[in-house]
């Protein structure tokens, strides 16, 4: 390395800097650095005129370095890096010395503020004196994306991605795509129905050329990083070929095994061999191991023997299949706040007492009471319904802190549904308050109040339990402040929504962050929501935070969006300034290994190797390292040590 | 204070010069005194030169005694201050005090063959009895000089080397093969038994990378020649050039004093340990 | 000149030394070592954890200052070495004998103007080891003796109720003679007692002794590739304990230290250096030709017991034992010194 | 011995203006002293910026030279607590230079002369009321000898 | 009580059947009564192994060095290296293994569980033996005994007991092959009794204190020299272990940053023994050789016990607990300290 050729351009900035800052001073004191050959101010250096005057100095100076001490780097760094590529040279030999926003505007005292202006431009001339000409660093991509979860947010993302040319990779852990939302009713708040919406989307999903589903899988390893990720999906068997079953129910019917049906929330049951509902996708049965006898033919062995199309193959084994992808959507969807957890509401136990979702299948026409609205206990239609909302959440001491969002909408529905099968019933609502922001939705509650006559009390329950036959709920009404009783034939619990436990274990598989309630972190809550910190990873669906399923299908189709983006370039390139390690000061002691938030660093024959691609350029190893043995290229502790000295001045 | 002995004078660039490209850089500078006489030097003796705030590199002087208007140095940028040195312009000013160490008994030599086997950035060191026995060749017979380099790019001095030819038996060699490369082809030591020079009244002076110097005595010797015949410089680390700081102690010597120059019936009584 | 000073009244004798600065041997945190006098000054120390060789040469030494402007030559100040006189009390006569070692290195072939011109003004009292003052003490298998007053300008013995003062150079005169009255001639039978007291101590054995030094040179080169100083060599740490304590090393570094960079200013600074460390004599191309702790271990010792008779007629080590009783793996210079001699 | 170039004058007289060296992560606190610039909210000009990528790369080092080249004191600003723009480097920062922390108060350092904060790119005021609380701090501390190298 | 005779049979088994190469022990000093370090490969030098409680070193540092010899030559050692170690160089084994710098299979551990002997602390000793020079020490399960000139003499151990000894919170080498003694520790003080008794000190004392130390300091290095953990080949803030390698480009050298002058001024010393104090944290095990080899008696121990006191109360760390945890300074948890944040 020889001697830099350093240029430095003070600008005034008009009189925003001058006024305040001795930009010719700073100019000449600039001059009398060791590598500056040229030191200029100029009254507006990102005018036409300042830049071209920036251009013609690099050639005519040759210079091979640039600092620019004017506003702050979020302002013109791509400027003056541009044009210093436009003089040919290395974008990174450019740096911004923030004496703007850092100094001229926020201090008065002219020779104090000039003097500050001085150390920060020479702390930039220090600093670039040892930077090096970098390039960015290009990967190739994988065109294919990978969906993990088959809820409606996965079904929509992996559609928009595969209709857009990219090839998709769909990932769910059911045996059947669909999620929740194909177990609901109908949808607030125009009241049509779930399945009708969902399952051509289904069908598409499934007939694809460009999807390929994987149901009754799961993710079980994932690495590489952005463009180029390889996921590990661990396809369990379903011990019936797609291909042959016919889905005529004769293997059902033989079936000893008799478990309770978690598509309809137990409330029905089903066979060890079984298809969760008929419409299912991939239409085929799946033998559920851990209910079954066993898979020996002299143990039971009835499904196979009555399957006609020879379609139940008891050897099926485990397999996993590692697919490259090149983004990954993370659509795992929620979960219902556990009703064990509800003391006050008999902790799950009470057959009457019901969540939102056995609530749905109650109100389905596909559902265990063919459509209408009987108690689980006793199978008479309820005439007095309490539907209790914000259970569970809002409770920051209790349960979860957060307002689940959809709850009031999904209770207005249930009790709008309810008074629509029982005319003569009568639905009590306890609400904290009404949330109801939505196209349609506020004119869908007052109708719930008004047309369908559900009675609305402002507080909250404070009890429930079972006496003679009905269920006594304690409440209190906060508008007229009196205690209310009602002996209700069902309640309904609005539970709150939570992160499903595949969400968690995605996050882990896929090293991004969760927030303190265990929804999916965005990288940033505003300008990136549907993105993780990990770039190539986007966020979808309820595993991101409570959303209602037009939410979830636009933030879906947004993530989509991000992926296709991502992939439709050739190549990606990552930014250069990233850590390297000095061979042969490092020991291996694997400090930088754990440090690094990216998981971008590994032992290879006892050194540690950084991947360029992962490595964000934090530096956090480099101030982990006892040993100086790895370092941020362009940040390096030498550049470092020669700022700090700018800085004091000396 | 005037017996300040670490006090450096100070010296002007006045030339510069890229030998050698790459990691391994050759740069030779010309070094005029700023203010005064400056010192005069014998062939083999070394300077202390400074870069003030870098530190101070011991510099074997690669100009003839005779040429009185500047020294010359050829400097390999291997650390702080030899990389401050290629950083330099004509016209900075550095810190040079010497000279230092003792010199090749040139004058002893009168009415000799002799015979410089030089390597890589070991040519700097003999260059000042190569002028020497030049400029008073009358007083010398044959003169042969084998240097060779890495590839033809690490040859240093090459104009300088072809005006020898007239005075001279030059004998270049490099490493490898290369396109273009018409002289030898091979190590120096290689290069030296090839052309077999006679150890009859001769003087063999050596100077290069140690394991080249160990081969080149091994073939001296098997072609005759005695080990008072041949001479070598070694290189230690040095800091004070005045035999105290210790660094370059071997045996009983301080090779900043006794040294650089050693014949090899002296040397190989010596600790190794340089 | 021999005097008697009563023991009460060395206070007195050190106050009226004017224009001299007086260090004698302190405890602080319990380290011995030399500090500004403080009364009273009881010279009842053992051997201090360094010797005084501080004084002349001191473990930072700036050499010259230097200031550059770009684009202007570079402007050097050269710096004085301190001219403050001083008189060091209770000085060992192994460190005395330290003192003229040190003196031959900075005075042969040039002058070190920096040390000597410190050294001139330096005045060394010395305190006769009756008793050696610890157990790892060989003063007397080098050549040396717990009275000698080699490098010493006075010295000091302890007569039980008195010190009797014996001036060996003419400094030692001079500071005598500043004390004026306080000094007395001594009677005749101090002068026996301090005859039987030097004697005794003379004849007193001290544990550990190098073997053969008249003949160490001459081993140490026919061992010279022993495989005895890897093995000897393996215990040791590679610290600079038994260099930094030892009174005649005096080994050295030369750096620039940079205190500003507009204009660039700093000075070049001499501190002490140790042939132990492993870089002590590694080239820029990462070469060390003493790249073992056996070689360095092996120059150590040479250097004490052969180089320096080579080329100065006497070993440079005074036997004070300080590398011995500090070293943190016991590494005994004696034990090494007498077995690789002994070994065939 | 006598003091050069840009050393602190008498500590306690009325010119004495403490030195500060502020380490800012570029994604927040950098950017939070940004947004006081653009509000023109006004500070004392003692703190000079160093902006780093992330808190997390703020070595011990770093503070410890700082110290040693005579700065009075030492800012070090990262995001909040889980706002890291690189997730976890504020927590490494906090842990590490908690560390420093105590041991400069353990050797009898004036604790005031080592701060963290969080600001965010948000907090513009609190960045300008961090700057100065720092050097109202500083100020009654004087200039700093203990860890500063004298100058040659 | 340990007998050094079941150390030595161990010993001389597992030379002889090969199963290591070499055992690092102690044996009897040529200076005085104190032991050193010994590296022997032959099964009958396991006679000269010894224990008593002179064996202040920390023996791992001589696995370290033996690695580096080793490495030096290119040789690569196929069989594991045995130590000596006592509870606390135990833990600095552990530390070298969490940090890679052996694998496990290439160390094998001759635990010394010193239930309570502990070992001496010579400056104690020296101050109540005031002159007196003894050739031996042993404990005899209560006292320190000594043969000086002037016969036996018998010490409670606690008086001169080395203070990381008194303060010892664990004595039982939990990581070994083989292990000596019970486990048994009598805390006869309290952990970072020293540590504490200094901290009633105010910030201004504690500054005098410290600045009288570093301004003592002659930087020998002897304190890094002796510690096992200080293993790099180039330290950062020093230039006398500069590693220099065939890739090492004349940019590295010429740019190698001087964080720390070779000058011992105050605050040349300060920084360097700042430094040693946070690259040690959450790796030093309180072995305290470096205080004990400290020529000018620099108590750098209360240094490190305070980073240490600070990992264990703050960040629940334990250096030296395991193998597999991450280093303190590459791990963190939500709630570390964040009260001095503003």
């Amino acid at each position: 390395m020889s001697k830099k050729r350093t240029g430095v351009f003070v600008c005034h900035c008009g009189n925003n800097i001058a006024a305040t800052v001795d930009v010719a001073r700073v100019a000449q004191e600039m001059a009398g650095e060791e590598s500056v050959v040229c030191a200029k101010d100029y009254v507006y250096m990102c005018s036409d005129p300042g830049q071209n005057a920036v251009i013609q100095a690099i050639k005519d100076n040759q210079l091979d370095s640039v600092v620019v001490s004017c506003c702050s780097p979020t302002l013109h760094e791509k400027t003056f890096r541009d044009n210093a590529r436009a003089a040919g040279l290395n974008e990174f030999t450019c740096e911004i010395a923030n004496i703007r926003e850092q100094c001229a505007w926020v201090h008065k005292d002219r020779a104090k503020a000039t003097e500050k202006a001085i150390k920060i431009s020479r702390s930039a001339v220090r600093r670039v004196s040892g930077a090096k000409s970098l390039e960015p660093i290009g990967i190739g991509v994988t065109r294919r994306v990978l969906v993990i979860g088959g809820g409606i947010a996965g079904i929509q993302a992996s559609l928009d991605l595969a209709n857009a040319g990219l090839e998709v990779v769909l990932v769910e852990k059911q045996a059947t795509l669909g999620g929740h939302m194909i177990q609901l009713s109908e949808t607030f708040p125009t009241l049509d129905c779930s399945q009708c919406i969902l399952s051509p989307k289904m069908v598409e999903v499934s007939r694809h050329p460009k999807i390929k589903l994987m149901t009754y899988s799961e993710l079980q390893e994932v690495s590489g990083y952005v463009g180029n990720f390889k996921a590990k999906i661990l396809k369990k068997p379903t011990y019936v070929d797609p291909e042959k079953c016919k889905i005529c129910d004769d293997c059902s019917q033989v079936c000893p095994v008799v478990v309770p049906n978690q598509y309809d929330l137990n409330l029905t049951a089903r066979r060890a061999i079984h298809i969760p509902y008929a419409q299912a996708i991939p239409a085929s049965y799946t033998l559920d191991i851990k209910a079954c006898l066993g898979l020996n033919p002299v143990v039971c062995g009835k499904c196979k023997d009555a399957c006609e199309a020879q379609a139940i193959n008891y050897d099926m084994q485990p397999e996993t299949v590692v697919e490259d992808v090149g983004a990954i959507i993370v659509a795992t969807g929620f979960d219902l706040y556990g009703q064990e957890k509800l003391g006050e509401f008999g902790q799950g136990k009470i057959e009457d007492v019901l969540d939102g979702l056995q609530f749905e299948r109650l109100c389905s026409a596909s559902g265990p009471t063919k459509g209408r609205i009987l108690r689980p206990s006793d199978h008479t239609e309820p005439k007095d319904v309490v539907f209790i909302q914000c259970v569970g959440s809002r409770d920051p001491a209790r349960h979860c802190a957060y307002c689940s969002k959809i709850c009031c909408m999904y209770t207005a529905k249930h009790a709008s549904l309810y008074k629509h099968h029982v005319p003569d019933g009568r639905a009590w609502v306890f609400y904290i308050d009404i949330r109801s922001g939505g196209k349609g939705y506020e004119e869908f509650v007052q109708r719930t109040m008004e047309e369908d006559e559900a009675i609305y009390l402002r507080g909250r329950v404070s009890t429930l339990y079972q006496q003679n036959g009905k269920i006594r709920v304690m409440g209190t009404d906060t508008l007229s402040g009196e205690n209310v009783e009602i002996d209700a034939d069902m309640v309904v619990l609005a539970l709150a929504m939570q992160p499903s436990a595949g969400t968690a274990e995605a996050a882990k598989v896929l090293k991004i962050g969760r927030d303190k309630d265990g929804f999916l972190a965005e990288a940033h809550p505003k300008l990136k929501p549907v993105e993780s910190v990990t770039v190539g990873v986007y966020l979808a669906g309820t595993a991101q935070g409570p959303k209602d399923i037009p939410e979830t299908v636009s933030q879906a189709s947004a993530a989509a969006a991000k992926a296709i983006i991502l992939l439709s370039q050739d190549r990606l390139t990552h930014a250069p300034t990233v850590a390297q390690v000095r061979k042969s000061h490092c020991t291996g002691c694997e400090m930088c290994v754990d440090a690094c938030p990216y998981e971008a660093i590994h032992l290879e024959n006892g050194k540690a190797v950084v991947n360029d691609v992962l490595c964000e350029g934090c530096g956090t190893c480099s101030a982990t390292c006892v040993r100086a043995a790895i370092e941020v290229k362009n940040a390096t502790p030498m550049q470092m040590n020669q700022m700090i000295e700018a800085v004091l001045g000396f | 204070m005037g017996d300040n002995i670490y006090l450096p004078q100070l010296a002007r660039v006045s030339y510069i010069k890229e030998e050698v490209a790459g990691e391994r850089a050759i740069k030779t500078f010309r070094l005029e005194f700023a203010e005064g006489e400056g010192f005069e030097h014998e062939c083999g003796q070394c300077a202390m030169l400074s870069i003030f705030g870098k530190g101070e590199a011991m510099i074997s002087i690669a100009s003839a005694p005779h040429v009185k208007t500047y020294k010359q140095f050829s400097i390999m940028r291997v650390g702080r201050v030899t990389s401050a040195f290629h950083e330099l312009s004509v016209g900075d000013v550095v810190g040079i005090r010497g000279p230092y160490g003792n010199s090749f008994p040139v004058h002893d030599w009168r009415g000799k063959n002799l015979i410089f086997i030089g390597g890589g950035c070991g040519l700097a060191p003999i260059w000042p009895v190569i002028q020497t026995a030049v400029a008073q060749r009358e007083h010398f017979r044959d003169i042969t000089v084998f240097y060779g380099g890495r590839s033809p790019r690490d040859i240093m001095y090459q104009a300088e080397l072809e005006k020898l030819r007239g005075a001279a038996d030059v004998h270049l060699s490099v490493d490898k093969a290369e396109e273009g490369w018409n002289a030898y082809c091979g190590f120096v030591p290689a290069n030296l038994m090839d052309k077999e020079p006679s150890p009859e009244n001769a003087i063999a002076i050596t100077c290069g990378p140690p394991i080249m110097i160990k081969f080149v005595i091994q073939n001296l010797r098997s072609l005759g020649f005695r080990d008072e015949q041949i001479y070598t410089t070694i290189e230690n680390k040095m800091k004070c050039g005045l035999g105290k700081c210790g660094r370059c102690n071997v045996g009983k010597d301080y090779v900043c004093v006794k040294g650089p120059v050693y014949s090899w019936d002296v040397l190989k009584d010596l600790p190794a340990e340089y | 000149m021999e005097l008697i000073l009563e023991k009460g009244r060395l206070d007195d004798w050190i106050a009226a030394l004017e224009g001299w600065q007086a260090f004698a041997p302190s405890q602080e945190d319990e380290v011995w070592g030399y500090r500004p006098t403080a009364s009273p000054v009881r010279l009842d120390h053992p051997n201090t954890v360094q010797p005084p060789k501080n004084f002349a040469f001191p473990q930072r030494e700036v050499f010259f200052r230097f200031e550059q402007v770009k684009g202007e030559p570079p402007r050097l100040t050269p710096v004085e070495p301190d001219a403050a006189r001083n008189v060091v009390f209770g000085v060992r006569p192994c460190d005395g004998r330290g003192v003229v070692r040190m003196d031959t290195v900075f005075s042969d072939h040039v002058e070190d103007s920096f040390y000597l011109g410190r050294r001139k003004n330096l005045a060394y009292v010395g305190l006769a080891c009756l008793k050696p003052a610890s157990r790892h003490c060989f003063c007397k298998s080098v050549g040396g003796s717990p009275v000698s007053t080699e490098g010493l300008d006075v010295l000091m013995t302890d007569l039980g109720d008195c010190w009797l003062l014996a001036s060996a150079t003419p400094v030692g005169e001079t500071l005598m003679q500043a004390a004026g009255a306080l000094l007395t001639e001594p009677s005749a039978e101090q002068r026996m007692e301090l005859a039987r007291r030097h004697e005794e101590a003379l004849a007193r054995p001290q544990k550990s002794a190098v073997a053969d030094v008249g003949n160490a040179a001459t081993r140490l080169k026919d061992n010279f590739d022993s495989p005895l100083w890897e093995e000897l060599g393996k215990a040791c740490i590679a610290c600079g304990i038994c260099t930094y304590l030892c009174p005649t090393c005096h080994c050295f570094d030369l750096n620039d230290e940079v205190s500003g960079g507009k204009p660039l200013r700093g000075g070049r600074v001499r501190t002490w250096d140790s042939c132990q460390f492993p870089d002590f004599t590694m080239h820029s191309s990462g070469h060390n030709p003493r790249d073992s702790l056996g070689s360095r271990l092996r120059q150590r010792v040479s250097h004490k017991f052969r180089y320096f008779v080579e080329n100065f007629g006497t070993p440079q080590c005074t036997g004070c034992g300080r590398c011995v009783s500090q070293c943190p793996v016991g590494i005994d210079i004696v034990n090494v010194v007498n077995r690789v001699c002994a070994s065939v | 011995m006598s003091r050069q170039g840009d050393w602190n004058l008498n500590p306690m007289s009325e010119t004495y203006e403490p030195k500060i060296v502020a380490f800012l992560c570029k994604w927040c606190s950098s950017a939070g002293s940004d947004l006081a610039g653009v509000s023109r909210i006004q500070y004392p000009a003692n703190a000079t910026p160093i902006t780093v990528a992330c808190s997390g790369s703020v070595s011990p080092q770093y503070v410890l030279s700082a110290f040693k080249k005579g700065a009075d004191g030492v800012l070090v600003s990262g995001c909040h607590i889980g706002d890291c723009h690189y997730m976890e480097g504020n927590y490494h920062a906090r842990r590490k230079l908690y560390l420093v922390k105590e041991l400069l108060e353990f050797t009898g350092v004036e604790p005031e002369r080592f701060r963290m904060s969080w600001v965010s790119a948000a907090e513009g005021a609190k960045f300008a009321q961090v700057v100065r609380d720092f050097v109202d701090d500083l100020r009654p501390l004087g200039s700093q000898d203990k860890m500063r190298n004298e100058p040659t | 009580m340990i007998r050094i005779e079941d150390i030595r049979t161990q010993a001389r088994d597992i030379l002889e059947t090969g199963e290591v190469r070499a055992v690092i022990g102690w044996r009897r000093g040529s200076r005085g009564m104190a032991a050193e370090p010994v590296l022997i490969s032959q099964p009958e030098e396991a006679e000269s192994l010894v224990w008593d409680p002179t064996c202040f070193h920390n023996l791992s540092l001589n696995l370290v060095q033996e690695r580096k010899r080793l490495a030096r030559k290119g040789m690569a050692s196929n069989k594991p290296l045995a130590l000596v170690a006592k509870g606390c160089d135990a833990r600095s084994v552990t530390v070298l293994l969490q940090e890679n710098h052996f694998r496990r299979e290439d160390v094998y551990v001759l635990g010394v569980s010193c239930e309570g002997s502990g070992v001496l602390d010579e400056r104690k000793l020296a101050r109540v033996l005031d002159g007196l020079t003894p050739d031996s020490a042993a404990y005899d399960g209560d006292d320190y005994v000594f043969q000086t000139e002037e016969g036996e003499k018998r010490l409670p151990a606690r008086e001169v007991m080395a203070d990381r000894c008194l303060e010892c919170r664990s004595a039982y080498p939990r990581l070994n092959n083989a292990v000596f003694g019970e486990e048994k520790t009598r805390g006869l003080e309290a952990p970072f009794a020293a540590l504490s008794r200094f901290e009633q000190n105010r910030g201004a004392e504690r500054w005098d204190f410290w600045k009288r130390q570093f301004e003592r300091c002659i930087r020998c290095f002897a304190c890094r020299s002796v510690c096992p953990l200080c293993y790099c080949e180039e330290c950062v803030v020093d230039s006398i272990r500069l590693e220099v390698t065939p890739e090492t480009t004349a940019d590295e050298k010429a740019n190698r940053i001087r964080w720390i002058e070779r000058s011992a001024s105050r605050s040349d010393n300060f920084g360097y023994h700042m430094t040693r104090a946070l690259h040690l944290a959450g790796r030093c095990i309180d072995c305290a050789e470096c205080e004990r080899v400290c020529p000018v008696h620099i108590p750098l121990r209360l240094l490190n016990n305070k980073l240490e006191r600070e990992a264990r109360e703050k960040f629940g760390y334990e250096p030296g607990a395991s193998v597999d945890l991450p280093a303190l300074v590459s791990s963190f948890r939500d709630d570390d300290p964040n009260e001095f944040i503003r």
